[in-house]
């Protein structure tokens, strides 16, 4: 009986930490930590569970309060949903066992509201990716933004500006998306995203059709930060907190890219639109921009939370791309660099919270010779470093394999080249500060000798993540095979069936 | 065909040494232990590699199928007589080096012990897995691997040099490995099924001969860099920066071997020969391996600094196996692939040589060697065997090879690459007996009083000395190094060597 | 239902108080007319039938948000460079 | 459908439209931060005007159960985007909430709301 | 900046204002689900008058009636009394919200009725205690600097 609420039980527990943590926060600041630890857990095992269930018997739909769907809410629950819904939380427990520590010391007295605002994105997280209704993700969607608003503010020094000014293209973005979930109102005269995507067959042809598709892509586009709309992402990660950029570099911009994955080839369905208007080869051609332009700004840089958020640009382009080309085999690269892409970036940002806790800066500089200070920790950058660069057998390497094979299948050379060798100018800039890293710094920089490894909740999910950077290259195929492949639009599929799927 | 037989074997041979990577790195504050750990494993690699022989020698290939690792591909490891050939060359002198490294890092007093031997053994256990690699993916993932674990062993030393030839070796292995990934994924959406086959796996029905040749030419850009075929050779003197034992091991068998195993993985297993003939491109593999041993011979002889000459050396002598690999005859393979072992053995010796004059005289320039023969006799009549094997003097294996190399070139008509490899000899000839000349035959008075190094360095290379005469006289001995290149060459080329 | 003139009307009148809202350069003024736009934004949605929706623009976009750009202008200040 | 006809037919889609446009300058081009967010809520007043008006139905009532009227659909108003357009007005007021604490936050570290100034200030940070 | 301003007018009119505003606001919640209104309206009234005493009586006078720190428990209360409705719903083996499956001794459309205003009730308590809570936050922001 459980299993059938599954998708509403997934939220529950963030619900209730978020509400909890201010209140047991406010007698005791020390609670804070624990409660949200257990409601992340709690939330952990149930996005397992249901995951399980779906890849047991299938898709879950929800109504919530009894509704019948034109009407009420749904939940939707297919493979993939759930899959990013397990993506979302084991990241999200990762950085809160990491947070425990690294919050007290970054953002001192502030711990009780950092946690609660952490679960309240997470819901309007999940809530993205489980929703049905089209309305209720743009909800979801405001939440998780607010939210985020709030937690980048957390921070430096110029981290409210940076806030601010994501806040006022956020805006526009969630007003596009509400701009275009009313067009397809008023085409559809329904919010429910199967009913839409029944109805799109007979809409392709319809301008409105056409303006709610842009403004949708446009909407999610900013809020993935695909190129040329990451403009708010460098400055947002740069200033915020280390643990907060930490949970929201890795998380949200992902979820808006499965959100898109979702709207363009669930509900409106890609290959209709293509014959209309060249949709996805614009979303190509700003993809590849996207990638070459992040990752050369990602070399000019001279402070590690700034070069990891351009690259961060850099990465979800390649998202991008797949979504674009749209053959199967480049959209199993998009959902898996998806996942990638998560746990690397999530990585990384970790590894320069701790170097931030142990010397006070995130410069380039800073790290000198570090990788002997801090084995543990540099270990797991150094793979997710290798992952970022594309080295077999990280997944890394995995998320563009199938974005080269997809590349092929369509015969989009200027794709399969790109992404092939974009991987040199990230290497440019990785291999550069892992050399800083383990070799002693040429210039005579200063060491510092105080500095040692952080303490050990800060390092496991460190080393945990690399770990999962392997296993998740090595075992990509599962991954493949058992959720995302099942989980493509049939229609897309069929198109492709000769491809070796 | 051969028989297949399912075994673990090939994964424990490669798994070996990469369990003793957190061995070494735990026990890094206590010398002893850690050197034993370099040393368990590496005799278990080589006990591992050799209790494989009798299966390869009966024609019996032993394979470890893992999993699928992407749609309709899986990470497969077979050892055909090919692979083990370079596995055993890898695993065997990776004993000797072990030895010789204990000697010599603690001779030179290298700092940061612990990191050069895990890399070490990361970058054994990479190349053994390209040897065992059953298709191209999997083959691809290894390269990669060995890539990176011979950065922090170029880089070892840390001075500004040892950055350039770090930097400039990623610059050049990095695109070369995307180069790599690109041909990969191209084989995977064209065929499917990227198993090596002897003979090659593709035909020309699969594109125009437009794009065949440009998959071609990316295919050696892949592999050519670590084979070090010009133009795309000069990381590899750069790397000499690098403890002479990674230019013994690595630049002289395991990378620049695995570069040119590519080579021969590429020309006869994926293309094939009737495939390069038919986009012709194998003259001008052919011309470029040509023009590469002849410049490469000439500039070495203008290097002063040992290892650097060596390094210019062993360009040259990569490409004798590159051009033979191009003729697409059966005596040109055989040569290929005897070269690749026999080259391995006499390059070692030399390098291990100058890694013990290194110790013990911090000299480097071969003009401050006079009279060095007579404070150093072992290590310097083992330097003079090399030589001599290298300048193709029979009675030393390298000319066993070449003689195998000049006679495929016959056999392809193309008599114009013998004279190049004759040629090649004199000039290999006029660049190392100049040093065995210096070295016993010039006097130098204010040379003080130095002796041998330390037997640990001393006696790996009196072994692979030693090996090379045995070899040069008696080809087939002990591991039958001359049935196992003929089998190869007659597989791939379809006909008798 | 309600005279299309009337309705007209508001729409003119929000226009107008929107641009004043924005070229204002007093931002206690600005605070007030964006008040202003609300409230008659709010008299649009009723008038177009939508009462609840009127009734939540009214408390929430011409009462609370008004206040909060009170206490946010006096708390920062007043004067705007365009 | 010609232009006349679009004019008269739907001019308060036009006017939605023109709000539209001028809270979108507002947002992007005032370079004071407090102007931006007016603009922001002109911006989203005029997302909300669109649904309603698509929701108007000439001749329907509001979307109150009257018993005069019975159970005809057709009488009635669509709700469901009005009932949409309560949470977004909630949504709208909440972040500017939000915005505008990021303001004083601001303004207490740096003594300005001007975006040229205030970009000036951020680079004398460095 | 909340502080007094010294005008008698304002400060009667608020205080005669504020109790009606409350007693509209709980009628607003109140008929919610059959005439316009709801917890969101109520709930954003009710702040509003809050916010009413706040500026106009000043903070010092304004805080017995509503004291900052009730903001967060008054909303954590709603979202509570929102969630416990639906879950309590959830448990009797209905779906999340699905009020007829409230365990109450009641026919059907009394049970929606009653559902629903428990969760409009939690919803005006959670948007008041939202509300104020941003208002405290934002004056009171200023006067730490």
């Amino acid at each position: 009986m459980i299993d059938a609420h599954l998708p509403i039980l997934v939220l529950i527990p963030l619900f209730l930490g978020a509400v909890l943590v201010p209140a047991v926060g406010m007698s005791r600041r020390s609670l804070a930590y624990p409660t949200a630890l257990l409601s992340l857990a709690a939330t952990l095992g149930l996005a397992w569970r249901q995951l399980v269930v779906v890849m047991d018997s299938g898709t879950i739909r929800y109504r919530v309060a009894g509704w019948e769907p034109p009407y009420g809410i749904e939940l939707y629950v297919d493979l993939l949903s759930a899959f990013v819904v397990l993506i979302i939380a084991v990241i999200a427990m990762l950085v809160v066992v990491y947070a425990g520590s690294a919050v007290k010391r970054e953002i001192p007295g502030q711990e009780v509201g950092f946690f609660s605002v952490m679960l309240i994105m997470l819901i309007g997280l999940n809530g993205m990716v489980l929703t049905g209704d089209l309305f209720n993700l743009y909800v979801f969607f405001e939440v998780s933004s607010l939210s985020g608003y709030a937690l980048m503010a957390v921070g430096g020094r110029k981290a409210p500006v940076a806030a601010f000014r994501y806040l006022i293209l956020g805006t526009v973005g969630a007003s596009c998306y509400l701009m275009g979930v009313g067009y397809l109102y008023v085409l559809t005269g329904s919010l429910n995203m199967m009913d839409v995507a029944s109805l799109a067959p007979q809409l392709s042809e319809n301008p409105a059709f056409l303006i709610s598709a842009v403004l949708m892509v446009v909407g999610l586009g900013l809020k993935m930060a695909l190129f040329p709309m990451h403009l708010w992402l460098p400055d947002a990660y740069t200033y915020a907190s280390s643990t907060a950029t930490a949970i929201i570099a890795p998380v949200m911009t992902k979820v808006s890219a499965y959100v898109l994955i979702r709207m363009l080839y669930f509900v409106y369905g890609m290959e209709r639109l293509e014959t209309v208007i060249p949709l996805g080869s614009v979303i190509t051609w700003l993809g590849l921009t996207g990638v070459v332009v992040g990752s050369i700004m990602a070399i000019a840089q001279k402070d590690a939370k700034r070069m990891l958020a351009y690259s961060s640009v850099a990465q979800v382009a390649y998202i991008g791309v797949g979504i674009g080309l749209g053959t199967p085999l480049a959209l199993v690269g998009a959902l898996l660099h998806v996942m990638n892409h998560a746990a690397m970036k999530c990585c990384l940002f970790l590894v320069t919270g701790s170097v931030f806790r142990q010397t006070g800066s995130t410069r380039l500089d800073s790290f000198n010779g570090i990788g002997r200070r801090m084995p543990l920790t540099f270990l797991g950058f150094t793979v997710a470093a290798l992952a970022m660069v594309g080295i077999p057998p990280t997944n890394g390497f995995f998320s563009k394999w199938y974005l080269v094979l997809g590349g092929l299948q369509k015969d989009a050379w200027a794709v399969v080249i790109v992404v092939v060798f974009s991987g040199l100018l990230t290497g440019a800039y990785f291999f550069r500060l892992l050399a800083r890293i383990y070799t002693k710094p040429t210039d005579g920089q200063v060491e510092t000798t105080a500095i040692g490894e952080p303490p050990p909740a800060m390092v496991a999910p460190v080393l945990l993540l690399a770990a999962m950077l392997l296993l998740l290259g090595l075992f990509n195929h599962w991954v493949v095979g058992n959720i995302i492949e099942p989980a493509l639009p049939a229609a897309l599929t069929e198109r492709f069936s000769q491809a070796g799927f | 065909m051969d028989q297949l037989i399912e075994s673990w074997r090939p994964l424990y041979a490669i798994v070996v040494s990469l369990v003793a990577i957190p061995l070494i790195v735990v026990s890094g504050s206590r010398p002893n232990l850690r050197e034993f750990w370099t040393l368990a494993a590496a005799f278990a690699k080589a006990g591992l590699v050799l209790s494989m022989l009798p299966w390869v020698l009966n024609g019996v290939q032993p394979y470890s199928r893992l999993w699928e690792i992407t749609p309709g591909v899986e990470l497969s490891l077979r050892v055909d007589t090919l692979g083990y050939v370079f596995a055993l060359v890898a695993s065997c002198l990776w004993v000797l080096t072990s030895f010789y490294s204990i000697g010599y890092v603690r001779g030179a007093k290298e700092h940061k012990q612990t990191r050069y031997f895990a890399s070490f053994a990361f970058a054994v256990s990479s190349t053994i897995g390209i040897a065992f690699s059953g298709n191209l993916l999997t083959f691809l993932i290894f390269f990669e691997m060995l890539t990176l674990a011979t950065y922090p062993l170029v880089i070892h030393k840390e001075t500004a040099a040892a950055r350039f030839a770090a930097n400039k070796y990623l610059a050049y292995t990095l695109p070369a490995g995307m180069c790599l990934v690109f041909v990969t994924a191209w084989c995977v959406s064209k065929v499917g099924n990227v198993d090596f086959v002897p003979g090659g796996f593709l035909d020309s029905s699969l594109g125009s001969i437009a794009e065949l040749r440009w998959v071609f030419l990316l295919a050696m850009l892949a592999v050519g860099v670590k084979a070090g075929i010009m133009p795309l050779h000069s990381w590899l003197p750069a790397a000499m920066a690098a403890p002479t034992p990674v230019s013994a091991l690595l630049h002289a068998v395991a990378v620049v071997k695995a570069g040119v195993f590519g080579v021969l993985r590429i020309t006869g297993f994926v293309f094939g020969p009737d495939l390069l003939r038919d986009i012709g491109v194998w003259t001008a593999l052919a011309w470029v391996a040509g023009i590469t041993l002849t410049v490469a011979s000439l500039l070495a002889i203008r290097q002063d600094n040992l290892k650097r000459r060596l390094a210019y050396s062993t360009v040259g002598h990569l490409s004798y196996i590159v051009l033979g690999a191009a003729m697409l005859t059966p005596a040109a393979w055989t040569g290929s692939v005897l070269h690749l072992m026999f080259h391995a053995t006499m390059k070692i010796t030399l390098f291990f040589c100058a890694g013990a004059i290194y110790v013990r005289t911090h000299k480097e320039n071969i003009s401050d060697m006079h009279g060095i023969g007579r404070q150093m006799p072992f290590t310097m009549a083992a330097f003079a065997i090399g030589s001599l094997g290298l300048a193709g003097v029979p009675g030393v294996n390298g000319f066993v090879s070449k003689w195998n190399l000049a006679v495929g070139t016959l056999q392809a008509d193309q008599a114009v690459f013998m004279i190049l490899l004759l040629v090649s000899g004199v000039l290999n000839a006029a660049y190392f007996f100049p040093i065995v000349r210096v070295a016993f035959f010039e006097k130098n008075d204010e040379f003080p009083k130095f002796g041998e190094a330390s037997p640990l360095m001393v006696v790996p290379l009196g072994i692979t000395a030693i090996v090379s005469i045995v070899l040069g006289v008696a080809p087939n001995l002990g591991v039958h190094a001359l049935d196992m290149a003929r089998r190869i060459a007659a597989a791939v080329t379809g006909g008798a060597a | 239902m309600t005279p299309t003139v009337l309705i007209f009307g508001f729409f003119v009148i929000a226009t107008v108080a929107a641009l004043v809202a924005l070229e204002v350069r007093d931002l206690l003024a600005a605070s007030a007319v964006l008040s202003v736009f609300s409230f008659v934004v709010a008299l649009l949605y009723v008038s177009l039938g939508a009462v609840d929706v009127g009734f939540n623009e009214a408390v929430l976009g011409a009462g609370v948000t008004g206040v909060l750009f009170l206490v946010a202008v006096y708390h920062t200040e007043r004067r705007s460079g365009d | 459908m010609d232009l006349e006809a679009l004019i008269t037919g739907r001019w308060p889609y036009l006017f939605t439209v023109v709000l539209l446009i001028i809270g979108l300058r507002g947002m992007l081009l005032k370079s004071n931060f407090v102007k931006k967010l007016i603009g922001m809520n002109i911006f989203q007043g005029a997302i909300i005007l669109f649904y309603v008006v698509h929701a108007y139905k000439l001749g329907a009532t509001v979307p109150v159960f009257d018993k005069h009227l019975g159970e005809h659909a057709d009488l009635y108003m669509n709700p469901i985007p009005h009932g949409l357009m309560l949470t977004a007005i909630v949504v709208s007021v909440a972040t500017t909430g939000v915005a505008l604490a990021l303001l004083i936050v601001i303004h207490r570290r740096y003594g300005t709301l001007e975006e040229g100034l205030l970009l000036e200030k951020l680079r004398q940070d460095d | 900046m909340i502080t007094r301003k010294d005008s008698v007018i304002l400060d009667v009119v608020t205080r005669i204002m504020v109790p009606f505003i409350q007693i509209f606001a709980f009628y607003v919640i109140f008929h919610g689900h059959y005439s316009p209104g709801g917890g969101f309206q109520g709930g954003a009234l009710l702040a509003g008058s809050v916010l009413l005493q706040r500026i106009v009586l000043g903070r010092d006078r304004s805080l017995p009636g509503f004291p900052v720190k009730w903001g967060v428990p008054f909303g954590v209360i709603g979202v509570l009394l929102f969630f416990g409705t639906g879950l309590l719903a959830q448990v009797m083996g209905g779906n999340f919200l699905q009020y007829d499956a409230l365990p109450f001794p009641m026919d059907e459309v009394w049970l929606r009725n009653t559902g629903i205003l428990l969760v409009e009730i939690g919803v005006a308590f959670a948007v008041m205690g939202t509300l104020i809570a941003i208002f405290d936050e934002l004056s009171g922001a200023g006067e730490e600097a």
